[in-house]
């Protein structure tokens, strides 16, 4: 546990789901919290911030107890001297852009003069210049959303709560204010949380992840160990991965749902095999060559993930492979369509269930 | 623009009729040149002065006091918030006059209240006071239920969000749901100010009619409708007159808001 | 003087409840007083004469009490609002009134208990109501009544309306502008009523107040009230 | 719960004091046992029915006609909305009492419309319809504002994207705008029926005073402050418990709401 | 200019920028729509709809007139058999999650109980049984998009606007979403529109692009073209590419913001060439090998796309390239640091500017 930075033990119920979280993040540090629709990444966030009461559970930042529902203690949001981004950006509508940025440290007592002077050179650096005077309630989409991470900026908070911070940005806006969060979280003290869908995001921006599933704690750790070694499939899948569980003698793996793979690595017992699409290929007719692992799929989706295409099958095992433009017109996938799937021993990794 | 629905258009033209046509008809009754000599005439003049110090006073007081209850109200529980609604409904429902007695009760020379104020040499029943006494208490609840239902629209995370950036709950208040909820207030702010301008039971009730002290315009309206019904019509268009110079004033600050 | 508007200026202001029928002419007298009585201002405070009782019950300061009947003014006497004898300051007659041109051809009392007609009385809480009430039970007419007013200005004001075609009102209501018309009846149907006056108990200015009494049983009181439709005393 | 400022929570109070204790101190006066015995008194009796079926039809006409003019003007363009709004407060500002002689002007006997109504044999003042028409020219303007600033809170985006699913105006204004507005719309019912439940000047002016026939409750109070004050008291506990019932029961179905 | 399907040509302001956009979309065709935060795509699917109106301009479907300035015509919205998904989703806050799916259908005449049936299938086959009776108002941030997308689905329209329908997905209801829509659309005789960020997205579920930038059309065309092809900066930094003008000389195109590239293809006079991340390389110190084109870079972001890491950097040219995280990691990039860049003559692409 930090000494410094947030340590929060966090219970609440959220609608069906009872979030039930441990987790400490230390000054200067980024952690991203991953997790499907719906697993209670927002309700999380909203009980750091105070927005929410815990049922029990301690939040700490530093020395200083936010949260303690067993002695009673529960500081304020207004008090905690975060910075909150919504995940519905939620900009003040009857506020100009400006006013929207200068409010929060209008609200911790700077100068109306100063703020507005700092929120002005803010947007300026985010060259939103054209945006400045302009009723937030006209923003679009994306321009709403940079709005709302540099509101969230502005007040130079300890502890800065992200919640989706560039789900509606454009390609270029994205980078600039991933390149912005990068420099700034560097030369930054406080403790950041940040929630994202984006895996490469976390990988970029954050050094450890926290996994939510239903509102519990998957799966926690550094993001180069969570993303090679998956505990479950929502992370697999969030890394890109196919984790197979089953059970190994020497180089065969049984695996539990079907299906048998060559690995390289030697393994006895319980084990969890990663498959990485990158490593999978596909093919019309049934390949001869050097691959162990080749088996019959159906192709059961198409999905883009970065620049290249992720062609999800179903079969024994159930996995996907990352195909090229060019390859996919080639073979002219289709959902439905069956396929031959083929792998090398050597890119499957191996490690205990 | 769409075409406005016949079934929505019908009504709402029958509405506007309804609600426009009895008050153009008073202007076939009365002159309108003859107005200005009206406006000269002293007990007029006095009771325009008094309807308009009196009833700007008692809104000021609605706003001072109802906003704040409106908030309350309408950020407790589901419960409470029940109870409290129907207590500001109550005094709501009782017709003036009766109000006026409820005054009366407790702050007349003998009333619960009364005798304690008047120890202190404080008495309010037929003083102008009283009259704004009497006009806060029938219009403070418009303004507190028109101002609840439009806190209640107000999005809870903008006022979340204004939490987290550091802003204490009373600046939460003043920054963001007042702004946010501003037309619905300013809605309740101008019922609450019609309804004082226009209340007669309690105030003949709780404070009398004095000329130039408690004859407000209806007062004084209902009076002169015993002598002339032409004296009664013109003061009120005197009061039409300046309601209308009021609402054009105030159009170009805080009207346009809503 | 917002929260003692009583006190403040008590000493140069007179203030004077008078029921509302007589209002008109007590004003009138006023004005005539104040002329007699230089920085001295009289406040008329006009109202039913059950209201204006009421109102002393509760509190209210006023100088001079006037009410439209005796009976009322016994009532104030018996709970102590007034300090001196009540004297008649004037007389009214209790008359049938129509809308100029008598749009319902109104020429008796037995008219008012005629259903086609709309019959505008005064509540029997209201001296006019009292005493129409009387007088019709008396002669056992039925009066098919289609409201009843507070007191008899307002049932003058439908007949100047015409929205009423008859009415039982006070004579000093029927104004000046022949709009409302009274209809002839032999002397005695009808019954007439005093208008005492008496100083309130917790006047500040008795002096003045009885001295305003005083101007009303005199000469040019009496000529102001009997120029707005009331009887001599 | 955060804990409610000071600043806030002071007017708070002394609002929900201001508005509650004259009706508590209405007990003080009246034995509350003696209340069924009021009730068998014939002329409250009457009084009381009359009131409930008057400002029941005057609410449901207010909801009928108002809230489609709520609508309308809360739809329109800046300009048109401003001078829509100042129709609607006009009748609001007037005095119920010129309220009352403006109706008369208009639908009385000699009125420039009440002529053609009587033609055809139908006379509105001193009947049961005149004291409806009475009271929803007062009520109408206070559903319409109250409704309107509901109206104009909902997110027109809402309305596009129900009309982008086929729904017509009509449609969309049923199942998004109203339902949307519902607690301001709610608000508005509340004010207006107390406004009707209460009404007194207006109605005693266009439809004057008949028991059983015109005499609402709040006018057979202002007769009973003739008799004596206990007398009234008694009427307007009469109408408070009735208006309790009244709120509870609807709490349970669309109080909940807002 | 397609028979069916939509052709439109719509001109409109909103806000400071005027849109001003020909375009037409065939029957079963999708038509991915892409542009920077604030270009005016939801303005232009707004316009489409018949929600706002044109200042000029004619919309079509078939041979249906559903706007014409000219002649005064205009479609209400409701009639033009649309299905159209905000960006801010806009659930009906006082519905259930049913009632959202069925308002459609039963707006345009299907019996209540049928509706639904129909929405309950449909939920039930996205896998949102849960939610069915919920509360539109109690929604996650992606539960609401996925349910706002079956919504906009329903009622079986003509002509499909979805204004960015993934961008608060998790990845597996994204590549669900993406399945669906793809098996959907491929049996879908209507016409879509489809506004995202994502240029992979477009990449899978479209075959044609239209990019935005201010309102005007910035290129248009096959997504294979306008990706290898990019006319625009924007464009090329959507497809991952950078794209740089100059003067070519044979195999050596002199740039005009300074340096030079030796390009595989033989080229005369003005071109573009486009610089693929893919194809760059970076080094601690200046490597020695078969690359023609070395120069010296500093780094100015580092971004994440799909599953590698995007390091931008300026120089002469400025340019990126994509690096997998554990080069990352072994070079220890940080914006700001010093770096030698390296490409390939072949892996440039010149054509005429
Ligand atoms: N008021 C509520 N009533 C019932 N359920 C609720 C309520 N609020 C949230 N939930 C449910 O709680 C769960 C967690 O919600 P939360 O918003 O924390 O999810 P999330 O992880 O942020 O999801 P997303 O990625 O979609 O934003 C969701 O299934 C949501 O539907
Ligand atoms: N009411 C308005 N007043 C002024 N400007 C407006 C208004 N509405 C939109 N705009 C501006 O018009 C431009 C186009 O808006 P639009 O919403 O169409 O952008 P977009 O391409 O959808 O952007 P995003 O990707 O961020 O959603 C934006 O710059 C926006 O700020
Ligand atoms: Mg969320
Ligand atoms: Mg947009």
């Amino acid at each position: 546990m930090a000494t410094s930075g947030l340590t929060a033990s966090v219970r609440t119920k959220r609608g069906d789901i009872d979030i039930d979280v441990s987790m400490s993040v230390g000054s200067g540090e980024v952690l991203a919290v991953l997790g499907t629709n719906g697993s209670g990444k927002t309700g999380l966030i909203l009980a750091l911030a105070g927005l929410v009461p815990l049922d029990s559970g301690q939040v700490k930042y530093g020395d200083r107890v936010l949260d303690d529902v067993a002695t009673g203690i529960h500081v304020d949001a207004a008090d905690r001297n975060v910075g909150y981004l919504p995940q519905h950006t939620m900009l003040f509508p009857h506020l100009s852009v400006l006013e929207n940025v200068a409010f929060g440290p209008r609200a911790r007592g700077v100068s109306t003069a100063q703020a507005r002077r700092d929120a002005t050179d803010m947007l300026s650096a985010a060259g939103l210049t054209t945006l400045i005077k302009r009723p937030a309630a006209t923003l679009s989409g994306g321009e709403a959303q940079r709005v709302a991470l540099l509101r969230a900026l502005a007040s130079t908070p300890d502890l800065l709560l992200l919640d989706e911070p560039t789900s509606a940005l454009d390609v270029s806006a994205r980078a600039f204010v991933r390149a912005e969060l990068v420099s700034r979280l560097g030369s930054f003290a406080g403790a950041t949380v940040l929630v994202t869908h984006d895996a490469i995001e976390a990988l970029t921006l954050a050094s450890r992840v926290l996994v939510l599933d239903a509102g519990k704690v998957a799966q926690e750790g550094l993001v180069g160990d969570v993303v090679r070694r998956p505990r479950t499939p929502f992370v697999a899948r969030l890394a890109g991965l196919t984790v197979l569980s089953g059970t190994a003698h020497e180089h065969r793996v049984d695996l539990d749902r079907g299906g048998t793979l060559i690995v390289g690595d030697s393994a006895q017992g319980r084990v969890l095999v990663s498959v990485s699409p990158r490593g999978v290929s596909l093919h019309r007719d049934r390949p001869e060559g050097s691959a162990r692992n080749v088996w019959c799929v159906r192709v059961t989706s198409i999905e883009a993930v970065g620049d290249v295409i992720r062609v999800s099958f179903e079969g024994q095992p159930s996995a996907a492979a990352d195909l090229t433009a060019s390859a996919i017109a080639e073979l002219e996938v289709r959902p439905g369509m069956e396929l031959w799937a083929s792998i090398k021993a050597a890119e499957l990794e191996v490690y205990p269930a | 623009m769409r075409r406005i629905p016949v079934a929505l258009l019908v009504p709402a033209v029958v509405a506007l009729a309804f609600l426009t046509l009895p008050v153009v008809a008073l202007f076939t009754r009365v002159a309108v040149v003859d107005l200005p000599s009206r406006l000269r005439e002293p007990l007029v003049l006095d009771a325009l002065r008094l309807s308009v110090v009196t009833s700007t006073i008692s809104t000021l007081l609605c706003v001072v006091l109802g906003v704040p209850l409106a908030w309350v109200i309408a950020r407790r529980g589901l419960r409470l918030r029940q109870l409290l609604r129907i207590l500001v409904v109550l005094p709501l429902v009782l017709p003036p006059v009766a109000g006026g007695i409820s005054l009366l009760v407790l702050l007349g020379r003998n009333g619960l209240v009364g005798r304690m104020l008047a120890s202190v040499g404080v008495s309010l029943p037929f003083t102008t006071a009283g009259t704004i006494v009497a006009q806060t208490f029938v219009a403070l609840p418009f303004l507190v239920l028109a101002a609840e239902g439009a806190f209640r629209n107000v999005d809870q995370r903008l006022e979340d969000v204004a939490a987290s950036l550091g802003a204490s709950q009373l600046r939460v208040f003043r920054r963001v749901t007042v702004p946010v909820a501003a037309p619905g207030i300013v809605a309740g702010v101008v019922l609450a100010w019609a309804r004082a301008l226009g209340e007669f039971g309690a105030t003949i009730t709780f404070a009398g009619s004095l000329p130039g002290r408690t004859e407000t315009l209806p007062l004084a309206l209902y009076r002169a409708l015993e002598q002339s019904t032409e004296a009664a019509i013109s003061v009120g268009l005197v009061l039409l007159a300046f309601s209308i110079a009021v609402l054009l004033l105030l159009r170009e600050r805080w009207w346009t808001l809503s | 003087s917002l929260h003692q508007g009583d006190s403040g200026d008590s000493g140069a202001s007179l203030i004077v409840m008078v029921a509302s029928s007589a209002s008109t002419g007590v004003t009138a007298a006023a004005r005539a007083f104040e002329s007699e009585h230089p920085g001295l201002s009289v406040l008329i405070s006009a109202g039913g004469s059950g209201a204006l009782v009421r109102q002393l019950e509760s509190g209210t300061t006023a100088d001079v009490l006037i009410t439209a009947n005796t009976a009322t003014m016994i009532a104030a006497q018996g709970k102590q609002l007034v300090s001196t004898t009540p004297v008649t300051v004037a007389t009214s007659r209790l008359v049938l009134a129509v809308p100029q041109g008598n749009p319902g051809r109104v020429t008796s009392l037995t008219d008012l208990s005629n259903p086609d007609l709309v019959v505008a009385l005064c509540v029997v809480e209201a001296p006019c109501g009292a005493a129409a009430h009387a007088a019709l039970s008396a002669q056992g007419i039925n009066a098919a009544a289609d409201t009843y007013e507070s007191d008899s200005g307002h049932a003058r004001g439908r007949l100047a309306l015409c929205e009423a075609d008859a009415a039982l009102i006070w004579a000093a209501d029927l104004g000046a502008d022949d709009k409302v018309l009274e209809v002839r009846l032999s002397a005695g149907l009808l019954p007439s009523t005093h208008y005492p006056a008496a100083v309130v108990a917790t006047s500040t200015n008795t002096t003045s107040a009885n001295q305003f009494v005083l101007f009303l049983l005199g000469a040019r009181g009496q000529e102001a009230l009997t120029s707005h439709g009331l009887g001599p005393k």
